[in-house]
């Protein structure tokens, strides 16, 4: 019966190895990942709507903490000055969580712009928000204001059929929008 | 409604075999013959629920916890194994009439990718336990239907006189896709059910 | 010679998915572009020889009641890694292929070859044996991939092909299309094979 | 080789004796009414989409058995009923590539492959459509609303069933019920023409060339399921003569539901597969992301065929449920004329 | 990095614990060994051994139902390996493949109904038996191919199932599955000792060959090039394809189908063509030869029967010697036909052929002179065969008179020699006269008068056939103490060394249905009125079942020749009884009755040709090989005879005419026409006639035949 011994050995050994070996590759990737997902998810967005930034606007990011959660600003410098900040809200759409980025000129206090990061939206409906047609509504208004979509009383024409996911955008740039005053003072008090 | 909703979705809308694309494996293996078509799918749902419970578990209150989400596919597959091992040994004893009938479809659930990608989607799709396990049931009877549906076709197709470069798995598989055809039609069926709800 | 045979035999005669009609689930899910299946098939290629390599080095010690287990462990570490490694350096395939990543750790091709060549050869054979499967499964899905993208999204390598007023067949990229060309290009190499024989 | 006087083909043998071919022949003099009417409708457009389809259904099966090396079976008829029917379910303004795709892929991966006449398990007209149908890029052109824009006819130029799905109920009074049955509307080449198709179909079903269960469980399937919706959302959801009168709902259930090798051969399962055929043409037109759901709903229901077969054969204890219908005593077509 | 390193330390461990505490909790006890034996097992659940699947089959093998070699998929290896498990010993069984038997596919064939149904043989088969005219012809819609669990059959482009020997394991699959019987298992032995059933498809030519050679075959074979095969074919049912190709009479020629059409085929002249082609590469073409079965068997008698009896027992590797008591092998071939018919060194190339298959040939050796049958089944030789022919039934080239060919059988000439010089007649205590005339009726009297205490006469034929004396007055003679048996033949005879002990009787003409009625009785002499003890092999007696063989000579007699003497570990004491095997000579109650018919007038042999000997000598062989493979002794179940007619074709059509090839003239000699002298041998066809020819064969099969038949003039 020497057996079950020696199989419970082989097998826990070459878990431990395994595992040994994964957490080495895992922290020399670590960082990289990170980055990855920075670069291809939000990455795009946040080019978007802090356009005409100068600085690397993903390694130019900065933790802070608001309302009890850490939040990922990214902030858009020109001369080596910030101008712009931007960062990731969510509101409730249709298939889930729409992920949105809102980008705010730190100098005139207007919107610069509004991107979907991620969403589960219907394809060729809801998925409508990422067009520019929609997120281009939000460009240059000012930061006060209600920024609601027409159905909900606001001024925000809202993509055909899909209610609920322009609602959805709207309502993540309205959350980060609430948060716009806090961050903004963390961010350019160093 | 919300369930009913993710039942729907997950046994016609995305049905794992045909628009998902997995468990093709034994899938065009057992579609042969109707009575193991049967057996396979019982077998899947047993197997597919429990085990996405348990990787449910395994994440949320091991992986999680200790930050380590990245052993996830060595943790589950290592559960999945196990536990189709240690079902064969429970129903051999305990249900011997049970195993005669499913038993041999045991070992082929272990390399079913179905299963593994089940409980990895409901990892993804942010499911609590309860979502997860319903999904696992719907996810796996979709399974089964699909297996069904193709071994009845298959079985009529045995006396049909089909190119013989095409005998055997290539018509499988063109039969899968145009079953894949067919359950295309629900598509959007979800979302207007979801609409119904929220209206 | 028979060291030949080792890496050729996954080239034609064993050609994965055709022939041994195993790991299906990855080519009709990956095949979308021919991205997708060159870097799937890439992945494979890394996991089979690597997996093979060790299932072979360590086939005198693991026991025979705990063989399957201990193989499942070992190809798994190998997919967490390509998974980890995709996603640091290879984003876009990272996100092309998904779910598939950590699925090719139940891809029958690689338990298959792990339990059928692997654990019963020598190091350097398991290692050909390993390469040339995996080499012809990246062939067989890079074809079909290709097949499927330019038909269905009128690009190869996300270099459009077709002319401006294209509207491409999109079906072809969905999974009815998935699975019928999956067959006809089974059909095909069928009659192929048939009239080598013949 | 002398030719052999006999020939025996598979089942469902209809008592009329007829030849396969006869019923083929029949089918397309049954839909020659609907088909007049839509060339008087769209003209020489609805002459392009008819022939070419019929053209390329028939190069498309005589290609493949070519390829196979099997003889060539155009005499039969079933390739040209099949172009025939899948033109008169597009839009008179289709493109030729789509035409051809559909019937190619129709023919030959929905029927040949199979091996031809009579073990395709699902319809080959549908699969073609459905084909083109999820292809998204293509969606415009069997858009009727986009795709029959240029047309004058006198008549509301909005896909009725579309126009319910943006708008609800309340938006369909455009659409009187007698203008509907007489094909004033607009839809695919054929697929319209509610009287003329109504007429061929009760041919059909009269002469014994298509078996009466399935289109009449279809029609009282839908009647049932649209009325229930109905009778629960009169606002939004439309009465069931609307929905009778609409789309490819009365082409589908004489026409494309009673392709003998997709449906049941037994009298049970014929009317439960026209019921639920006609219960998920409703389910499918009020939810899915089709504004017709007649189409997929056949396909889906042709899947479930060999179940529902096997059904009514175990009821009468026979021994060989798993042996298709064929081996029901062969009918000898010479043999059984009258 | 320590967390995931302990985490999956501690899963590890945890599964690992689970499943050992679950493999005692849940522990079922089951024989390990069916789990070995699954292993062993090839996994392809074809049901092959009769059993559903290889799981049950183990279960089957451990618990003793089955025998370890039951799986026949997984072959001898396989066996073995079951076997090292169960820890018995298995035999190495000859591999056997599937082997479809027909040749025209429904394209070509003449068919009664167009089938568009259900593609399978088993729908097609419901209706008149299938589509083809032909009701044994292949209904080619590949059931076989779709049932074959090792993919080992693909159907050929005209619908003829291909079979893969590489793959195909003989599971049997396909030939339970055939509703018409296209395929049957076999292997070389089995081909060997075949005889054709009315169930298989044989051209005209064939049926009526007397050894039943593939003759389109060979001519297929000739067509394409292939000589090599062309002799392999012939060989496969006659070893003297160079002897045959000079003397047979060629019956086959008279049935061929292209008679209809215009001449028949050189057949016979090809058959010449192709052994020759053999003799001048010098080689001897060998066709497939068993591994030693470890018995040994004897052949008295080197002539056509005795060379071709032994030919064959080489070939399924038992061991056979050949006892010719001239001083060289060949019998009437080297000792009646002439050399100018039959060149010497044409006979001795197919006499050194047949050595070197591994036949032992000891000549000059006389029956009862310098060896006696006792002798030889002591010597170890577990059956003898009689195939003493023409030479023993004529005495003639006989040294030394006297003896006898084998110890109490006496021809009737004997007797009425000795009774017309007045000698007695040494009829000894039970003598037994196969006569059914006055001749042997006065026989039998003088017998009596001398002191034999029973007389028996024995006819085959009914009793209207026979003169009134022995018809009408039986009983009276039976009061004189001679016994008249009618109908009645002789199945055996059983002797203890040198003398015959007992005779058994079976009735011939039984009623169809019933067991023929069977009798045994003592004996020392047997008298046969003309003729010989043709295609008789003798064999120990087993010691114990003597006995019973008597009560159950039918059913015993095979069962016990399984358990013979070579099987056991020391060579069984032998009493000296022995006893004879009856072989498949003729078809039970009908046709050619071997030992009871009497010579025709003017027949030289006991066969009138070659061909015919031939025939007796492989089935003889199959005798043997049936006996010692402890199977019935038989005929095929539907066997073909010469009146059969399955089905005929009484005319060819599109069957363009063209005229047979014939021989060139020999070259005359200077001056004179046509003047030969005799020894000059009389020459075949040349390659390019043969070839020619060979396009003239209409490949006949049952009913089905080639229609496109062209003469192809540009072939060369």
């Amino acid at each position: 019966m020497s057996e079950i011994p020696r199989m419970l050995i082989v097998l826990t050994l070459i878990c431990a190895a395994c595992a040994l070996l994964l957490s080495g590759v895992r922290s020399m990737t670590a960082d990289q990942i990170e980055r990855q997902i920075l670069v291809n998810v939000q990455g795009p967005a946040v080019e978007g709507v802090l356009e005409g930034s100068e600085n690397d606007l993903i390694a130019d990011r900065r933790d802070v903490r608001v309302d009890d959660r850490e939040l990922t600003v990214f902030v858009g410098k020109r001369g080596g000055d910030p101008w712009a900040i931007a960062y990731q809200t969510s509101g409730v759409g249709f298939g889930g969580d729409v992920e949105v980025i809102a980008g705010f000129d730190v100098t005139s206090d207007e919107i610069t712009g509004l991107r979907v990061v991620m969403h589960k939206e219907t394809p060729g409906i809801g998925s409508k928000v990422t067009e520019e047609q929609f997120t281009k509504q939000f460009d240059g208004r000012a930061i006060e204001g209600q920024h609601a979509i027409e159905p909900d009383g606001g001024d925000i024409e809202s993509v055909t059929g899909a209610t609920y996911s322009s609602r959805a955008a709207a309502e993540g740039l309205q959350k980060a929008a609430a948060l716009y005053d806090e961050v903004k003072q963390q961010v350019l008090t160093p | 409604m919300e369930i009913l909703i993710l039942v729907i979705t997950a046994l016609l809308i995305k049905n794992i075999l045909l628009l998902q694309y997995l468990g093709n494996c034994p899938f065009l293996g057992v579609s042969k013959r109707m009575d193991t078509a049967v057996g396979m799918g019982l077998a899947v749902v047993f197997v597919m629920t429990l085990a996405t419970a348990i990787t449910w578990l395994v994440q949320k209150y091991a992986l999680d916890p200790l930050g380590i989400g990245y052993l996830q596919t060595l943790a589950f597959i290592l559960v999945i194994a196990s536990l189709v091992q240690f079902v064969e040994m429970f129903l051999r004893k305990a249900m011997p009439a049970l195993y005669q009938a499913l038993g041999i479809f045991l070992p082929l659930i272990t390399t079913n990718c179905a299963v593994f990608g089940v409980a990895v989607l409901a990892i993804r799709n942010e499911y609590n336990f309860v979502e997860s396990v319903i999904f696992a049931i719907a996810s796996s009877a979709g399974f089964a239907l699909a297996l069904v549906l193709m071994a009845g076709i298959r079985e009529r197709l045995e006396a049909a006189d089909v190119p013989a470069p095409l005998r055997g798995t290539a018509i499988g598989l063109i039969t899968a896709g145009l079953m894949a055809l067919a359950f295309l039609g629900f598509l959007g069926v979800d979302n207007s059910l979801k609409a119904l709800t929220q209206s | 010679m028979s060291y030949m045979r080792d890496f050729t035999r996954g080239l034609w005669d064993e050609l994965p998915p055709f022939r041994m009609v195993l790991g299906l689930c990855p080519v009709l899910a990956v095949t979308k572009s021919a991205e997708g299946g060159l870097g799937m098939g890439l992945c494979v290629i890394f996991v089979l020889t690597l997996s093979n390599i060790i299932v072979s080095a360590l086939r005198r010690v693991i026991p025979r009641k705990v063989r399957i287990a201990s193989f499942i462990v070992i190809i798994a570490t190998f997919v967490v890694i390509v998974e980890l490694v995709t996603q640091a350096y290879f984003y876009s395939i990272y996100t092309t292929l998904g779910l598939f990543i950590p699925l090719i750790v139940v891809n029958c091709i690689i338990l298959g070859r792990a339990e059928a060549f692997a654990s019963r050869n020598g190091v350097f054979r398991s290692t050909l044996d390993g390469l040339g499967v995996g080499l012809g499964f990246t062939l067989s899905l890079t074809v079909l991939g290709s097949i499927r993208e330019i038909l269905g999204n009128g690009t190869w390598f996300d270099m459009p092909l077709m002319w401006s007023s294209f509207e491409p067949f999109t079906f072809m990229v969905e999974a009815p299309g998935a699975f019928v060309c999956l067959g006809l290009m089974l059909g095909a190499m069928n009659a192929i094979s048939g009239t080598r024989a013949s | 080789m002398k030719p052999a006087d006999l020939i025996v083909s598979p089942g469902p043998h209809w008592h009329s004796g007829a030849r396969k071919t006869t019923i083929a022949y029949h089918t397309m003099l049954a839909l020659v009414p609907a088909a007049v009417w839509g060339i008087t409708q769209y003209g020489l457009d609805a002459v392009r989409v008819i022939s070419l389809s019929i053209a390329c259904a028939m190069l498309a099966e005589w290609g493949f058995r070519k390829l196979v090396r099997k003889p060539d079976s155009l005499a039969d008829g079933t390739a040209a009923l099949s172009g025939l029917l899948l033109a008169l379910i597009l839009p008179a303004s289709t493109p030729w590539h789509m035409i051809l795709i559909g019937n190619v892929l129709g023919i030959v991966v929905g029927k040949e492959c199979f091996g031809g006449l009579g073990a395709n398990p699902l319809n080959p007209v549908l699969v073609g459509y459905a084909a083109l149908r999820i292809t998204t890029p293509w969606a415009g052109h069997l858009d009727f609303d986009l795709a029959l824009i240029n047309y004058q006819l006198g008549y509301p130029l909005e896909f009725p069933l579309a126009v319910l799905r943006a708008k609800g109920a309340t938006a369909l009074g455009q659409f009187p019920l007698g203008q509907l049955f007489l094909g004033q509307q607009t839809g695919g080449i054929g697929a319209v023409g509610m009287v003329w198709l109504l007429i061929g179909g009760l041919y059909l079903v009269l002469r014994g060339f298509a078996p009466w269960r399935i289109p009449l469980a279809f029609l009282l399937g839908s009647f049932v399921t649209s009325g229930i919706f109905w009778l629960a959302n009169g606002e939004l959801h439309a009465s069931p003569l609307f929905h009778l009168l609409t789309g490819n709902l009365m082409i589908g259930a004489f026409f494309l539901a009673t392709d003998p090798s997709s449906s049941p051969v037994n009298r049970w399962p014929q009317l439960i597969f026209g019921f639920a055929c006609g219960l998920l043409a409703i389910l499918l037109r009020a939810w899915s992301n089709y504004a017709d759901g007649v189409v997929f709903a056949i396909l889906l229901m042709n899947l479930c065929v060999p179940l529902l077969d096997q059904l009514t054969v175990k009821q009468r204890h026979a021994p060989r449920a798993a042996v298709p219908s064929a081996l029901n005593p062969p009918a000898t077509e010479e043999g059984a004329a009258s | 990095m320590l967390e995931a390193t302990l985490f999956l330390l501690l899963l590890g461990l945890t599964m690992a614990i689970i499943l050992a505490i679950a493999s005692r909790v849940f522990y079922v006890w089951e024989d390990p060994r069916i789990i070995e034996v699954m292993d062993a097992l090839p996994g392809a659940n074809c049901g092959g051994c009769g059993y559903a699947g290889c799981a049950a089959a183990a279960e089957a093998i451990v618990s003793g139902k089955a025998e370890a070699s039951i799986c026949v998929a997984g072959g001898f290896e396989t066996a073995q390996m079951v076997a090292a498990v169960m820890g018995v010993s298995v035999e190495a069984k000859e591999p056997q493949i599937a082997w479809t038997s027909c040749t025209y596919g429904v394209g070509d064939a003449d068919p009664i109904y167009t089938y568009n149904g259900a593609r399978d043989c088993r729908a097609a088969a419901l209706l008149y038996g299938g589509s083809k005219l032909c009701p044994i012809g292949c209904i080619g819609l590949g059931t076989c191919a779709k049932v074959c669990p090792f993919d080992a059959i693909r159907m050929g482009a005209d619908n003829l199932p291909i079979v893969d020997p590489q793959k195909c394991v003989a599971c049997g699959t396909c030939v339970r599955e055939c509703p018409k019987d296209i395929i049957t298992l076999t292997s070389s032995t089995h081909r060997i000792v075949h005889e054709y059933s009315t169930d298989e498809c044989t051209a005209p030519c064939q049926r009526t060959c007397p050894t039943g050679i593939n003759i389109p075959g060979y001519i297929r074979a000739i067509r394409n090039g292939d000589y090599a095969e062309a002799v392999r074919v012939i060989k496969e049912k006659c070893p003297l394809p160079l002897i045959c190709g000079r003397i047979c009479p060629a019956p086959c020629e008279l049935e061929c189908r292209r008679i209809l059409a215009d001449e028949p085929v050189a057949i016979n002249p090809l058959k010449r063509f192709v052994s020759e082609y053999e003799m001048g590469t010098g080689q001897h073409i060998q066709p497939y030869k068993a591994a030693s079965s470890g018995k040994r068997t004897a052949v008295i008698g080197g002539g056509s029967e005795g060379l071709t009896a032994a030919y064959y027992l080489a070939r399924l590797g038992h061991d056979p010697t050949i006892f010719e008591a001239m001083p060289e092998l060949g019998g009437i071939l080297r000792y009646v036909i002439t050399a100018d018919r039959l060149p010497r060194e044409v006979l001795d190339h197919e006499i050194a052929g047949i050595l070197d298959m591994g036949v032992e040939a000891r000549t000059a050796q006389v029956l009862g002179r310098d060896f006696s049958i006792s002798g030889l089944l002591e010597e170890g030789f577990e059956a003898v065969a009689l195939t003493i022919g023409g030479f023993d039934s004529r005495k003639i080239l006989r040294p030394g008179a006297d003896e006898q060919p084998l110890a109490g059988v006496r021809l009737m000439f004997d007797l009425l020699d000795a009774q017309a010089r007045e000698r007695p007649l040494e009829g000894g205590r039970h003598l037994v006269i196969i006569d059914g005339g006055l001749k042997g009726l006065e026989l039998a009297r003088a017998a009596r008068a001398e002191g034999t205490e029973t007389v028996t006469l024995v006819t085959h034929r009914p009793a209207d056939d026979l003169p009134s004396e022995l018809r009408d007055y039986r009983r009276e003679l039976a009061a004189e103490g001679i016994t008249v048996k009618w109908r009645t033949r002789v199945r055996g005879l059983r002797g203890v060394r040198e003398k015959l002990t007992r005779i058994d009787y079976e009735e011939v003409d039984a009623i169809a249905g019933l067991e023929p009625e069977r009798e045994s009785a003592p004996l020392d002499t047997l008298v046969l009125a003309a003729g010989r003890l043709p295609e008789l092999v003798i064999a120990h007696e087993p010691i114990e079942e003597a006995p019973q063989a008597e009560a159950q000579p039918q059913s015993q007699a095979p069962a016990t020749a399984g358990e013979g003497p070579a099987e056991t570990d020391e060579p069984p004491a032998w009493d000296g009884r022995w006893r004879t095997i009856e072989t498949f000579r003729t078809l039970p109650g009908g046709g050619e009755m071997g030992i009871f018919t009497p010579p025709e007038p003017g027949r030289v042999s006991d066969s009138e040709a070659v061909i015919k000997s031939i025939l007796s000598g492989r089935r003889i062989v199959r005798g043997i090989q049936q006996f010692f493979a402890g199977e019935a002794i038989a005929s095929p179940p539907h066997p073909v005879v010469e009146a059969d007619t399955v089905l005929d074709v009484d005319a060819v059509h599109h069957v363009a005419t063209s005229h047979r090839e014939r021989a060139p003239l020999p070259h005359p000699t200077a001056g004179t026409e046509n003047d030969w002298t005799a020894e000059e041998e009389v020459p075949g066809l040349d390659e390019e006639a043969a070839r020619r020819e060979s396009q003239r064969c209409l490949a006949c099969g049952l009913i089905c035949y080639r229609k496109d038949v062209q003469e192809e003039k540009a072939l060369f």
